[in-house]
């Protein structure tokens, strides 16, 4: 599905991604492991094409898309959720959606119905301004402005940032059932509980240098990587 | 001796109607300068070069088909894509390149299109003034309240609500509209959704410039269409957008309402001084809300 | 030194801020933590003066300082760093430095004496504690983002505070750069008797050097005690350490 | 375009000419700077003076010039612009070493550059600057005017409107000091010919106002007798255009300078308003004499269009030059301006003099009322009556009172 | 950078330049003595708009009031008043520093772009005031005849005592780049932020450079009316400013002699280029095109690049931009 190789990105003359190489499988949500600033927020935006690497490629689904702008990369079937989530916050969450709609090839394609009925909380928020939504309203309507795009691969970045526990909860469950509809997900975490409950595969990303990668079971087991690279 | 002796009622109220219908065109004009200063952050001095080219082309069209009634209605039909066309190059053309530049910059660019477009227009019309015939079905007045009101005026009048529910129906019922506000606060992730964020820039921008180029179609059978047109109205345009607050059409709609007020109605109170108040105006209003009345974008 | 009590601050209907309660003693390193957007920003702000809070109370050396812009509590002794770097960017590293020494000497105002010739010694005393002697005269807009976070912290310490303010002082820096800023910090609260009060997200530096610990979830403060007792907290573990089940 | 074109050739064709002979027999020119404005609105005017003088120029001369010199021209745009204007004017007198400054429509600039020809002494000429001070308070020995003045257009305003039944006037006009210098003017005169007139109240606008139909209507409600509207240049246009729109010229009489004129008229085509009053220094169909016609002809033979009324001014600059020159006998500055002070040229509208104590020409003002004429694509004046330039001169009383202070 | 090209090796460059100035009556036609006394005071008006636009990063769109200003109160004071010379032109920067207090108190806490625009606001406004008050401004006639005394007028004296002035000017104006306050103004270009956050007083200090600057903005306006004579409500007009901000860009904007190099270009072309073509402003709009497209920072500032050979082919812009967007899209 998506093919990372060797990607060097640079914010003005700050050098941020170092020969990053990632990949991600049909069907898998692999999960892309790190400290805030180690990089992964960096590492989506270099695949949607929003900071673009200075070297390396990027290929979806057999296609090179390296330099593609972020809309081609949409149309190409990647949803992106950013970290800060940007909604557009003048914008009424139905509106949020609508212009977010893209026609898909399949038949059971996402539109805002379907949106709505995986989210239920937002279908009585619809003609709310989505700025004045609480923290996690906003994350499930950016999730659902990315699918409403009928991606075929998620890049999410830290969804479960700052929200309360049962929203956590309900967005793990929303994302395994994402998983078994058939979406890949690369999903940037830095709270590993999530990372390892959902995940198929790992990358530990520290300092923009990939500096791990394995399945999960290995890096459950692998107390000493975890202790080095994630937490306390 | 300098005031008018007897401000009677009826006076006050043709007074008031005039000066709405004067800012009918200031509001559609400053509605373009907003949009494109709400969405792309372009300060664009050249509206007003924009503006008088309308005017001008509006002129040379209706003169052309003048055998026919309809002159004027093909001119105002046409006239406005001239300017938007215009606006597609300018766009596609040059300001592409330069969005990254701080908004002085930015200025300063649309600024030396003004000084361009000033002698184009020279080289293309020449330097006579030109004077379009208010259309056949709109010559003469009305009498209201026993005060003749000019039919055109009262054309114009009717537009402005027209112009404002057309507008409000585009920013918020189509697509486009959506998009362009979305793009407004966050171009960038307009673009991640999916949608070609160049193509909406340069869409917003070729509207910007066809409503200038209506507001000078409109304009072209009340006053003289000469050059210095667009110094004229340009920084009435630019006082109204910031009194009313950047980037919000509705902004410029009660910008341009106070706008057009406080000059009708500065002229019957001080005659002398009646242009005096239409900055006094957007002094007080700055003094106290120096963002503008409505949320700015910026 | 610093207590607030009840801190609250909202936008347009969204409360970044709503409880928050912090204590600073003198000579104290205090270190804020909590997920992104817990609202750790917006705190700093409240209390640096970028923001005025909506309710609750704010007291820098026993005295209520809402209100006060950013510059009259830096002369009252706070000084900051940003998240964002916010650096002089077309000055020289020297002259970024020199120009927080300079705003603190009062001489803002000094249109004749060259500028060049002042504070130079205390400058130079301050890069070279901070470890940038070595690019003194570049041009500090095209220094690389570990360089311009150093730099800011010595900007601030151009204001010669009492209070340091630390917005994620080691946020994109690479592991070396991590270290020699802990270092710094470490030593401007020991050798200089500075009191520091930060937020920063690599929970492994907080822990090995703060005295104490707040954290705060959506807004609110959660606990605010020693490294052990955040440690142990359940509440904490829970919402922002993991934990292991 | 093509006006503008076919003057370039003209002006090549002239300058190259002028190059030719000039080498061939190594003779001086006599040079004229031009300074004016030739971009923007006011350019319709300014036009009219240029083309008129490089017409006169060249049959000059083409008839051996002035004592064998050819009398050449070099035109700066000044863009209403004072400082513009005033630093071209330098660069001529210092740089191309002109002997005679000549132009500019805009008062303000006509005062700077007269103020600078009188240090340089160098005759300064004033085409189509209306300002009353030009050669009144200000006037001194280098600058002459070409044109009428404010003082002027009073004066014949107030003589024909006397004739007039009204008695109830209101007052608007531009406020700018053209407008005021006017709307005084007529006023103070038409009170000393008619006692019994009564001022209702004054309006202003600022100049280029877009709209004018809310003074219109503020104007209405006061129900004058007459209006008389001090305005000039390009707010005529918009201004006829508003009345026309409220029907203010069948309810109320107004009065406008140059509201006959062909320069105010010709935009509006058969859409300006009827009975309008108006006074002009010259129209190319009155008065219908032989001088007259074959100047028409010419001009409309050298740039085909109709010479307005600037046309009059620059050809009588260049008759009065050439003429004034030939008195003096010899191109020296100080003998050219004795010989020009007194002096009488024939033209278009008859002999013309220019007055030896303030160096103001002495035209005649014909007062008419605009009206449709068979056969033609502009309005024109109907019921002309010419106000004698003797009666519409400022007294010499009133100049030496305005110079002395 | 401040210096433009060579850093301090240009101080000789400088003093010789002045030099050659200094003998030019002796071999230049009277014209080009006039020419080049208008180029330093249209300069000297560019470079005191320069201290708050380049080194203050502050939108000052209407500067031309200030130069207005300062030339009516001299215009004023010579023709109204008995008062001895010296008086109307030591008073011209001081009423032009008053008014620069005045709009700056009222324009000082907006943002950029509402900063140009309340300014032009409030310059239109006394642009207006000086259009119609015929009986003091004399209105839209101007004011004209100036008499100067004998010492400073004619061509070649007035050059002289202008190219003494500005001279002097410039050298004030370089030694408060160089000081402290000039050194927080080009700080609160930079980062207003900062500036508040090392306790720099932002809003009294945007105040103090706008008034600075009016100051020097007023000796111009009193310079200009020992050149020309005359004064006339266009030197208040908004045009005029936006033309003496585009010399400021064309010379290059973040060196001190940039503005200067600016008005000589602006005003040769304007002489030279209108004895050839009707169509200046054409002209003159496609070379600030160009100039906005290829040299950004001004013809000095793209030398300076050129010179200043540490970092090849990085834009400071680029890297010191980033932020700023950042920020903006977080608000």
């Amino acid at each position: 599905m998506l093919d990372v190789r060797e990607i060097n990105t640079y914010y003005g003359l700050s050098h941020i991604l170092f020969d990053v190489s990632l990949s991600v499988h049909k069907g898998e949500i692999v999960c892309l492991l790190g400290r805030n600033g180690a990089g992964k927020s960096t590492t989506m935006k270099s695949i949607m094409g929003l900071t673009p690497p200075k070297q390396g490629e990027i290929t979806l689904k057999g296609d090179r898309v390296t330099g593609c702008p972020p809309y081609q990369m949409c149309r190409r079937g990647v949803g992106f959720v950013p970290d800060d989530r940007r909604v557009f916050a003048d914008l009424s969450v139905g509106e949020n959606l609508e212009i977010s709609a893209r026609p898909c090839q399949g038949s059971d394609g996402w539109d805002k119905e379907r949106v709505y009925g995986f989210f239920p909380a937002l279908s009585a928020l619809d003609r709310r301004r989505a700025g004045v939504l609480s923290g996690g309203e906003q994350q499930m309507l950016t999730i659902g402005r990315a699918l409403i795009t009928n991606p075929d691969l998620l890049l999410l970045d830290e969804p479960t940032e700052g929200l309360a526990p049962i929203i956590v909860e309900m967005l793990e469950e929303k994302i395994l059932e994402l998983k078994a509809s058939g979406l890949s997900v690369l999903l940037a975490e830095q709270n590993q509980n999530v990372a390892l409950r959902l995940s198929d595969r790992a990358y530990i990303i520290d300092n923009g240098h990939i500096r791990y990668q394995g399945s999960i079971e290995e890096l459950r087991q692998d107390e000493a990587v975890r202790q080095k690279y994630l937490l306390v | 001796m300098e005031l008018f002796p007897s401000l009677s009622f009826s006076v006050l109220c043709i007074q008031i109607l005039v000066g709405l219908s004067k800012a009918t065109i200031l509001f559609i004009v400053a509605s373009g300068l907003t949009l494109i200063l709400g969405v792309l952050r372009i300060p664009n001095l050249a509206h007003g070069s924009l503006y008088m080219i309308g005017a001008f082309t509006t002129y040379s069209i209706a003169t052309a088909f003048s055998q026919s009634n309809l002159g004027f209605w093909v001119a105002l039909l046409l006239a406005p894509l001239v300017v938007a066309l215009i606006g597609l190059i300018m766009e596609q053309g040059l300001f592409r390149f330069l969005y990254k530049r701080d908004h002085l910059m930015m200025l300063l660019f649309t600024f030396s299109f003004t000084l361009v477009f000033a002698d184009l227009v020279k080289l293309v019309w020449g330097s006579d003034y030109r004077s379009l015939a208010v259309p056949k079905i709109f010559q003469g007045s009305y009498l209201l309240l026993g005060m003749p009101f000019p039919r055109y005026n009262l054309f114009l009048l009717l537009l402005g609500p027209l112009f404002a529910a057309g507008l409000w129906y585009l920013t918020n019922r189509t697509l486009l509209g959506k998009i362009s506000r979305a793009a407004a606060v966050d171009r960038e992730m307009v673009g991640a959704v999916g949608v070609n964020v160049n193509l909406v820039y340069a869409a917003v921008f070729v509207l910007g410039c066809y409503l200038a180029g209506i507001g000078g179609a409109l304009v072209a059978p009340t006053q003289n269409i000469s050059q210095g047109m667009d110094h004229s109205i340009i920084i009435e345009i630019f006082l109204i957008v910031i009194i009313g607050g950047l980037g919000n059409v509705w902004g410029a709609l009660l910008g341009a309402v106070i706008f057009g007020l406080t000059d009708a109605i500065g002229i019957l109170v001080a005659p002398q001084f009646g242009i005096v108040f239409p900055y006094l105006a957007v002094i007080t209003v700055l003094t106290f809300r120096p963002k503008g009345l409505l949320k700015s974008i910026w | 030194m610093l207590q607030i009590k009840s801190l609250r601050k909202s936008f347009d209907g969204f409360q970044a801020v709503k409880d928050a309660n912090l204590s600073v003693n003198q000579g104290e390193v205090v270190a804020v933590i909590g997920p992104n957007g817990a609202g750790k920003t917006t705190l700093f702000n409240l209390v640096s003066g970028q923001l005025r809070p909506d309710a609750g109370s704010v007291l820098f050396k026993g005295e209520d300082i809402r209100g006060l812009s950013p510059y009259q509590l830096c002369r009252k002794g706070m000084s900051r760093s940003f998240q964002i770097v916010k650096i002089f960017s077309r000055m020289s590293v020297f002259e970024n430095v020199q120009t927080a020494v300079i705003s603190r000497m009062g001489k803002t105002s000094n249109f004749f004496t060259p500028a060049g010739g002042i504070a130079v010694k205390e400058t130079e005393r301050i890069l070279e504690a901070m470890g940038l002697s070595g690019k003194r005269d570049r041009i500090c807009g095209l220094l690389s983002h570990g360089d311009q976070k150093v730099l800011e912290m010595a900007i601030s310490l151009g204001s010669d505070p009492q209070l340091l303010i630390l917005d994620e002082p080691t946020a994109g820096m690479s592991s070396e750069e991590t270290a020699t800023t802990i270092d710094l910090m470490k030593r401007l609260s020991g050798e200089m008797g500075l009191t520091i009060l930060f937020c920063e997200h690599d929970v492994e530096l907080v822990f090995s050097f703060s005295d104490r610990i707040m954290v705060m979830q959506q807004g609110s403060t959660i606990i605010q005690g020693t490294p052990d007792q955040v440690r142990n907290d359940p509440q904490v573990k829970k919402a922002y350490l993991g934990g292991h089940d | 375009m093509k006006t503008s074109l076919r003057f370039f050739c003209f002006a090549a064709l002239v300058c190259c000419s002028l190059l030719t002979v000039s080498s061939a027999f190594a003779a001086k020119t006599i040079k004229v700077g031009i300074v004016d404005t030739y971009s923007g609105p006011a350019s319709t005017y300014t036009n009219d003076v240029r083309d008129a003088f490089a017409l006169a120029a060249g049959k000059i001369n083409a008839a051996g010039g002035i004592f064998g010199q050819q009398l050449e021209f070099i035109t700066r745009d000044s863009k209403f612009k004072v400082d513009l204007g005033l630093s071209a004017a330098k660069e001529l007198v210092m740089r191309e070493e002109v002997d005679i400054l000549m132009g500019t429509i805009n008062s303000s600039l006509a005062l700077a550059i007269s103020n600078f020809a009188k240090q340089e002494k160098i005759p300064f000429l004033v085409t189509f600057a209306k300002s009353a001070k030009i050669t009144g308070e200000k006037g001194h020995r280098y600058v002459f005017s070409m044109n009428e003045n404010t003082a002027m257009i009073g004066k014949a305003a107030a003589a024909g409107l006397a004739k007039k039944p009204y008695t109830r006037y209101w007052i608007a006009g531009d406020d700018y000091e053209y407008g005021h210098a006017v709307a005084d003017a007529v006023w103070e005169n038409l009170k000393q010919l008619k006692p019994e007139v009564k001022l209702l109240g004054k309006s202003w606008w600022k100049v280029g106002e877009p709209d004018f139909t809310p003074y219109i209507t503020a104007m209405l409600a006061e129900k004058p007798d007459a209006v008389i509207i001090a305005t000039g240049g390009r707010d005529c246009v918009p201004f006829l255009k508003a009345a026309q729109a409220t029907g203010f010229n069948t309810q109320v009489p107004f009065y406008m300078h140059t509201g006959t004129e062909v320069s105010t008229l010709k935009p509006l085509g058969l859409s300006a308003p009827e009975g309008v009053i108006g006074t002009a220094n010259y129209h190319s169909y009155y008065p219908d004499t032989v001088e007259n016609r074959a100047f028409v002809a010419e001009f409309e033979k050298a740039y085909g269009r109709t010479p307005a009324v600037g046309a009059l001014y620059g050809y009588i600059a260049a008759q009065f030059i050439s003429e004034a020159y030939a008195k003096a006998g010899e191109v020296d500055t100080e003998k050219f301006i004795d010989a020009l002070e007194g002096l009488s040229v024939d033209s278009p509208v008859g002999q013309v003099t220019m007055r030896a104590e303030d160096h103001q020409v002495m035209l005649p003002m014909f007062m008419g009322v605009t009206t449709k004429a068979a056969g033609k694509s502009v309005l024109v004046a109907r019921d002309i009556v010419t106000i004698s330039a003797t009666e519409a001169m400022p007294s010499l009383d009133a100049i030496r009172k305005a110079r002395q202070n | 950078m401040i210096f433009g090209i060579f850093g301090k090796k240009s101080l000789p460059l400088v003093v010789l330049f002045l030099v050659g100035l200094i003998f030019m009556p002796y071999v230049a036609p009277r014209f080009y003595i006039y020419l080049v006394s208008a180029m330093l005071v249209t300069g000297l008006l560019a470079t005191s708009l320069n201290l708050v636009l380049g080194y203050g990063g502050m939108y000052q769109f209407h500067h031309a009031v200030f130069y207005g200003v300062g030339a009516y109160t001299t215009a004023l004071m010579l023709t109204k008043t008995s008062l001895p010379t010296w008086v109307a032109f030591v008073s011209a920067p001081l009423v032009a520093a008053f008014f620069g207090l005045v709009i700056g108190l009222i324009c000082a806490r907006l943002s950029s772009l509402h900063f140009g625009m309340l300014q032009i606001s409030l310059g239109s406004l006394l642009w207006v005031i000086v259009y119609r008050w015929y009986d003091f401004t004399g209105g839209d006639d101007g004011i004209h005849g100036i008499s100067m005394p004998a010492v400073i007028s004619g061509t070649t004296p007035a050059y002289y005592f202008i190219l003494a002035i500005t001279a002097l000017c410039l050298l004030l104006m370089f030694i408060v780049i160089k000081s402290p306050f000039g050194r927080i103004l080009q700080a609160l270009r930079d980062n207003p932020e900062r500036c508040a956050a090392i306790g720099v007083n932002v809003i009294r200090h945007r105040i103090l450079a706008l008034v600075v600057a009016a100051l020097f903005a007023g000796v111009a306006g009193s310079l200009f009316v020992t050149l020309e004579g005359s004064v006339f409500p266009d030197l208040l007009f908004w045009t005029l400013s936006l033309e003496i901000l585009i010399m400021c860009l064309l010379g290059g904007w973040f060196t001190f002699f940039g503005p200067m190099l600016g008005a000589c270009l602006i005003i040769s072309l304007r002489t030279f280029a209108g004895n050839y073509t009707e169509y200046l402003t054409l002209i003159l709009g496609l070379m600030m095109m160009l100039t906005i497209f290829f040299l950004p920072k001004g013809v000095l500032g793209f030398v300076n690049d050129l010179f200043r050979t540490r970092f090849p082919g990085q834009s400071l812009e680029e890297s010191s931009h980033a932020p700023d967007k950042i920020s903006t899209k977080i608000i």
